[in-house]
């Protein structure tokens, strides 16, 4: 990572421009909470989220200037989080499917 | 010294040929290895202090053909083991209902006839039997091993599960997950009877009230009926016939009223609200044992349309009370 | 695998400077960074804890031994249970291997001073150690009874034990564990010697970068889990309490997404040691390199695909079953390829029956049945009967005591002159190998047949028709207690009487063979450098006569 | 987690520990250390959103009720408060980068009082919670017309939100230490490993809020 030395990160003025999109994204989606969007009030405000998160780690993390390694190490951390999530709701979500034995 | 428990239901055939196969490969790769190791460590034992071994030259095809023999067998084991386990999990429409409660520690076992037995269950022969199942405290585990039956009890919801016993005769019955203090004291036995011994043991003794009876004794005595009464404009939807019948939820979802349904009503009653009525009705949670929360499950039911379950007694009562599977 | 010639020539240990000698006192151990003497420390902490685990055994042996409970309390006896598994799972096989082999063996076999972090894993030696104490400190004060597992509600709500100290102690333990594994894989990835490729590590390292992984991705989850019965004792949260909507299932799930993770982390270093044992005494590269170590990471990351294969009939859905069912399944390829490559790998090559092979061969033979009979708790409709009876204890006993106790000692023997310069006495050696060997399958064998007849598992008291099986299980117990016994008091021997040993006694290859025993602080007087494919006897052979 | 300076012996670099090769390797390692740390820390929270997840969509009425009690104008303020931090901390790291050492300690310390304005924000929480009978277990009281399983929601709340915030104390105390250490010069061009390690590991905290923000405080709006 030092071998980059300081190459190519971001300059105070990028962290501010960074910074009012953080804000931005964050009235957004305090916005949108209060509208009506049936199903999708909560995927979007986890995208929001998703999205502020992104830039966050990329841009103030510097994960976007650091060696592969370190993109491999927080893919798995995501990775690993998705299967904990997702298979254990998988149990609660399949759990009525078949109307006597599993619930 | 016996070395397998009696086969005493219509699973114990098929778990112990399952068994028989996985022994046989178990026996067989255990000793494969073990013979190669001792055969290979006294063939090539070290001749002189200084020797050296020859490289072997590394096998792909070798490799491959080990990764995939045992790929080849565990995907037998793994459709074997489901096709029982679906025999396992699936209860046939014909079944006996009888209702467990399990609590530290002890087994109190409630015939939809009334007959209550603590520790003791009495079932027929040849006549698949129904277990509704709940916990008054915490996880136990209803276990059989001459059935290879096994089902955990787990508190706050029911747990169903069902078998057959073929032979007549007295079996362990144990609690497997463990529960406290006198876990290994939360056993009892399981009494498989003749269809003629049940038929005189359930004419003996002193069977109370049905179960439904008492559950609705208890619907009166939580005052259920001032909402889920039968005229129309009663301020709950009506129970008559809920049973096993489609429901539609505010939100535009469905489902098929069952036992879990039925608890969940009684003790999270906003979960699931029935299209046009309000969100009125308090939770009972706490407030009804889980012995009484089986009565009133028994109870309702009983309302169903079909042959009543209720009254009945139990060889009766399976004609029909069990609903048919609803597919997703 | 060579180095040039790097090597001072040896001088009897006590006119060299080494670590063990190089600085005296308490102080000197109590605040060591070098991971040598952290290894030290290790040894003396998992011996403690086996010792203090395996007495707990002997309880329970005892009480089995008739089937009227009649020994201890029922209450007494689940708070025994309760204490072997804690006392074996989290402060034994957990930090064993890591701990001790590991913070000993990395740095020396990838060519490196110390390891990434050095007062971190000075830390994590404290953290295992408070959090042993804590937990101990628990049992004095009148122990825990709900299983190793922590099963809700029983534990957040209906035990009366010191649940929550113990959890403490086991959260505290579970950071040590972390952080390990951080160091090891940041020490793998950041400090190898040069020429040191992944593909020329030595296969012990890649056993411990799989288990540092696991480490590192599950223990986090058994941490909260555990937190999370804590504040729920403690301030009546609910979160697994079905009295106030929460769901005990879940707490299971939590629980297992660590801990059926966790057996991989008792089983891959292992693995590991087997590996460097059979080629070490075979005189012949491994068979089969890569794929021994690619099967250690496979093994890593299917691990966490599992969990749900001890939930089977806990009431979670059918299909999530069969899933887990079927990854399960999934499990046994890589661990056959391991259990294959190891038996050629003796093939034609050059067999010593020496003490470490000796435990090797004993992995070998007691992982392979123990682990097929894994194979039929993956089987959907077996599992429901065998569930929860004895026959999942001998399971998980034969591998691991049968796998991780056979590798750690086996480990030990074969490093120990490396570790302390001394030999140790070989006829002893190899008479408790045996003694533990059968003592071992006395002890757990008779736990299947007495579990498939249907004897469930922490049973106090038990029907008497189960009793000869008892009987023999207790007398094998016996025998393994005293199999342990003889290596405890021969190690300690050797310590002050055995002989002196050379660098590489066994004439194996490997970077840590190449500097004295016991080794400096330094590790190596100079940096090696790697040249060539590990495991290479012919060329260390070659390049010997040359010298 | 930054193996923080300690006597190298060997000339060059007082930072230089005597088991790595190079500065350049030594903070590598600790980069590399920080960000699996990090991985640590996003299972730990995991097990928590797990829960989140099974319970609010078996309990959607319930968790949406109870999320509408949180106070949103706190909420929002609380995000915005973290997100300025994150932008003094990973100015803070520029300015170690470049060695400016006042700039140093200036942003340290923005970053410091923002953490602090932020616990306090959820002190006022918490005791608007304790006053409400909001607070799980014995004395907690079902919110009027709100299922009985809004207690869950609660139980949720108080401990992902309790468990941030302990992480943010910790990260104060972190932010203490490097205003320490940067007031003395630690921090050089050559040398500002720590500042980036604690910026790694304060970046992390801002994320955890950032989801922990719209699970808690926005999910149930819409139906208000």
């Amino acid at each position: 990572m030092s071998r980059n030395g300081s190459h190519g990160h971001p300059t105070p003025g990028a962290y501010v421009g960074i910074f009012t999109a953080l804000m931005l994204l964050t009235a957004l989606t305090v916005w949108a909470a209060f509208q009506h969007l049936g199903i999708w009030n909560t995927p979007v405000a986890l995208a929001i989220a998703v999205a502020k998160a992104l830039l966050v780690a990329l841009i103030f993390m510097h994960l976007r200037y650091s060696p592969r390694l370190t993109g491999i190490v927080v893919t798995a951390s995501v990775l690993w989080l998705a299967i904990l999530i997702v298979i254990t709701a998988s149990d609660y979500l399949t759990r009525s499917w078949l109307p006597i034995y599993g619930r | 010294m016996e070395l397998f428990p009696q086969q005493a239901s219509s699973f114990a055939p098929h778990v112990d040929a399952l068994y028989g196969f996985l022994i046989a490969v178990t026996a067989f790769f255990s000793l494969l290895i073990g013979v190669l190791v001792v055969v290979f460590a006294i063939r090539y034992r070290r001749r002189a202090p200084d020797e050296i071994a020859a490289p072997v030259h590394e096998s792909g095809v070798l490799e491959i053909v080990w990764t995939a023999i045992p790929l080849g067998l565990v995907s037998v084991m793994f459709f074997w083991g489901a096709s029982v386990y679906f025999r396992i999990t699936r209860p046939p429409a014909n079944a006996i209902e009888i209702y467990v409660t399990g609590k530290q520690w002890m087994w109190k076992i409630q015939h939809t006839d009334g007959h209550r037995e603590m520790n003791e269950l009495h079932v027929p022969v040849g006549q698949p039997v129904r277990l509704t199942m709940a916990s008054e405290d915490v996880i136990h585990s209803f276990f059989v091993p001459a059935f290879r039956f096994k089902r955990d009890v787990v508190p706050g919801r029911f747990s169903t599960a069902w078998f057959e016993a073929t032979r007549p005769g007295r079996y362990h019955l144990f609690c497997a997950e463990f529960c406290g203090t006198r876990h290994s004291g939360m056993i009892g036995w399981v009494h498989a009877m003749k269809p003629s011994d049940y038929q005189v043991w359930l004419s003996g003794g002193m069977a109370g009230e049905t179960l439904a009876a008492a559950g609705a004794k208890r619907f009166l005595e939580h005052a259920c009926n001032t909402c889920h009464a039968e005229q129309a404009g009663a301020r709950g939807p009506s129970l008559i016939g809920l049973f096993g019948k489609v429901v539609h939820l505010q939100g535009g979802k469905t489902l098929v009223a069952d036992e879990a349904y039925i608890r969940e009503s009684i003790t999270n009653p906003q979960a699931k609200l029935v299209e046009g009525y309000p969100q009125i009705m308090p939770t009972f949670q706490g407030l009804i044992s889980e012995e009484g929360l089986l009565q009133l499950v028994a109870y309702i039911k009983s309302l169903s349309p079909a042959p009543k379950a209720g009254g009945a007694p139990p060889a009766a009562a399976s004609v029909s009370t069990e609903r048919k599977p609803a597919k997703p | 695998m060579s180095t040039p010639a790097v090597i001072a020539p040896t001088e009897p240990p006590e006119r060299r400077v080494h670590y063990l000698n190089a600085r005296y006192g308490v102080k000197s151990w109590l605040l060591t960074v070098d991971h040598k003497r952290i290894a030290i420390l290790y040894l003396i902490g998992v011996t403690i804890f086996f010792a203090i685990g395996g007495l707990f055994a002997a309880l329970i042996r005892l009480e089995l031994l008739t089937p009227a409970g009649d020994v201890f309390e029922a209450e007494t006896y689940n708070k025994i249970f309760t204490t072997h598994g804690v006392m074996m799972v989290f402060f034994f096989m957990i930090p064993a291997i890591p701990g001790v082999l590991g913070n000993f063996l990395i740095p020396l076999m990838i060519g490196a001073k110390d390891v990434a972090f050095p007062r971190l894993n000075l830390l994590s030696w404290y953290l295992f150690a408070i959090g042993g104490l804590t937990a101990l400190w628990a049992v004095v004060h009148g122990g825990v009874d709900t299983g190793w597992t922590f099963y809700t509600p029983y534990s957040t709500v209906y035990s009366n034990g010191w649940v929550v100290v113990t959890a403490v102690g086991i959260f505290i333990a579970g950071f040590s564990s972390i952080l390990t594994g951080l160091n090891f894989l940041v020490t793998i990835h950041t400090m190898r010697a040069p020429g040191m490729t992944w593909m020329r590590m030595p296969l012990f390292c890649w056993g411990m970068y799989a288990t540092a992984i696991i480490q590192i991705l599950g223990t986090p989850v058994i941490a909260i889990t555990l937190l999370l019965v804590a504040a729920e004792r403690l301030f009546h949260l609910g979160i697994f309490d079905p009295a106030q909507g929460g769901d005990p299932v879940l707490f299971q799930h939590l629980f297992w997404f660590y801990s059926h993770p966790a057996v991989y982390i008792m089983i891959l270093p292992a693995m590991a040691v087997i590996s460097e044992l059979v080629t070490a005494f075979s005189r012949k590269p491994i068979f089969g390199y890569k794929f021994i170590a690619g099967s250690s990471v496979a093994i890593a990351a299917l691990s966490f695909l599992v969990w749900g294969h001890h939930m089977f009939v806990s009431g979670q859905s059918v299909y999530a079953g069969l899933v887990f069912s079927a990854l399960s399944f999934m499990v046994a390829i890589p661990s056959a390829i391991k259990v294959f490559n190891w038996t050629t790998t003796l093939y034609r090559g050059s067999v010593s029956y020496q003490t470490p092979l000796l435990y090797a061969l004993g992995f070998i033979g007691l992982f392979t049945f123990g682990g097929l009979t894994g194979l039929m708790l993956a089987a959907l409709g077996l599992d429901i009967h065998v569930h929860d009876t004895y026959f999942i204890v001998a399971h998980f006993h034969y591998i691991m005591v049968g796998g991780t106790i056979m590798g750690y000692l086996g480990g030990l023997h074969f490093w120990w002159p490396k570790i302390s310069g001394r030999l140790y006495p070989e006829y002893w050696s190899r008479v408790s190998a045996w003694v533990i060997f059968i003592g071992f399958n006395l002890t757990f064998f008779p736990q299947f047949i007495v579990g498939y007849l249907g004897m469930p598992r922490r049973y106090h008291a038990y029907p008497p028709e189960f009793q000869i099986l008892n009987v023999m299980s207790t007398a094998g117990a016996s025998i393994l207690g005293i199999g342990y016994l003889i290596p405890l008091v021969y190690f300690f021997w050797s310590m002050r009487y055995g002989e002196h040993a050379a660098d590489n006694p066994w004439g194996a290859t490997g970077l840590e063979w190449q500097t004295p025993s016991p080794p400096p602080t330094e590790n190596f007087p100079a940096t090696p450098v790697v040249s060539g494919k590990p495991y290479d006897y012919l060329t260390a052979a070659e390049e010997a006569a040359v010298v | 987690m930054s193996e923080a300076a300690h006597g190298g012996a060997q000339g060059a670099a007082p930072e230089l520990q005597h088991h790595f090769e190079s500065l350049s390797a030594q903070k590598e390692a600790s980069s590399l250390g920080m960000w699996i740390f990090l991985v640590t820390e996003v299972l730990f929270f995991g097990g928590m959103f797990t829960a989140y997840v099974v319970y609010r969509s078996n309990n959607r009425a319930a968790f949406e009720g109870a999320s509408n009690l949180l106070d949103i104008r706190l909420g929002a303020f609380n995000t915005a408060v973290l997100i300025l931090s994150s932008l003094t901390m990973a100015l803070a790291v520029w300015a170690a980068s470049r060695g400016k050492k006042n700039l140093i300690v200036l942003f340290l310390a923005s970053t410091l009082l923002l953490g602090s304005v932020f616990l306090g924000v959820k002190v006022v929480e918490y005791s608007q919670k304790f006053e409400h009978h909001e607070v799980p277990g014995p004395h907690f009281i079902v919110p009027h017309g709100l299922p009985r399983q809004s207690e869950m929601f609660f139980s949720l709340y108080f401990c992902m939100t309790g468990l941030h915030a302990l992480h943010m104390i910790i990260g104060i105390g972190l932010l203490a230490w490097l205003i320490a250490k940067a007031r003395r010069g630690a921090f050089t061009v050559r040398y500002s490993t720590p500042v980036e390690m604690v910026g790694l590991y304060w970046h992390f905290v801002d994320i955890v809020w950032i989801f922990l923000f719209p699970l808690l405080y926005l999910l149930g709006r819409h139906t208000l």
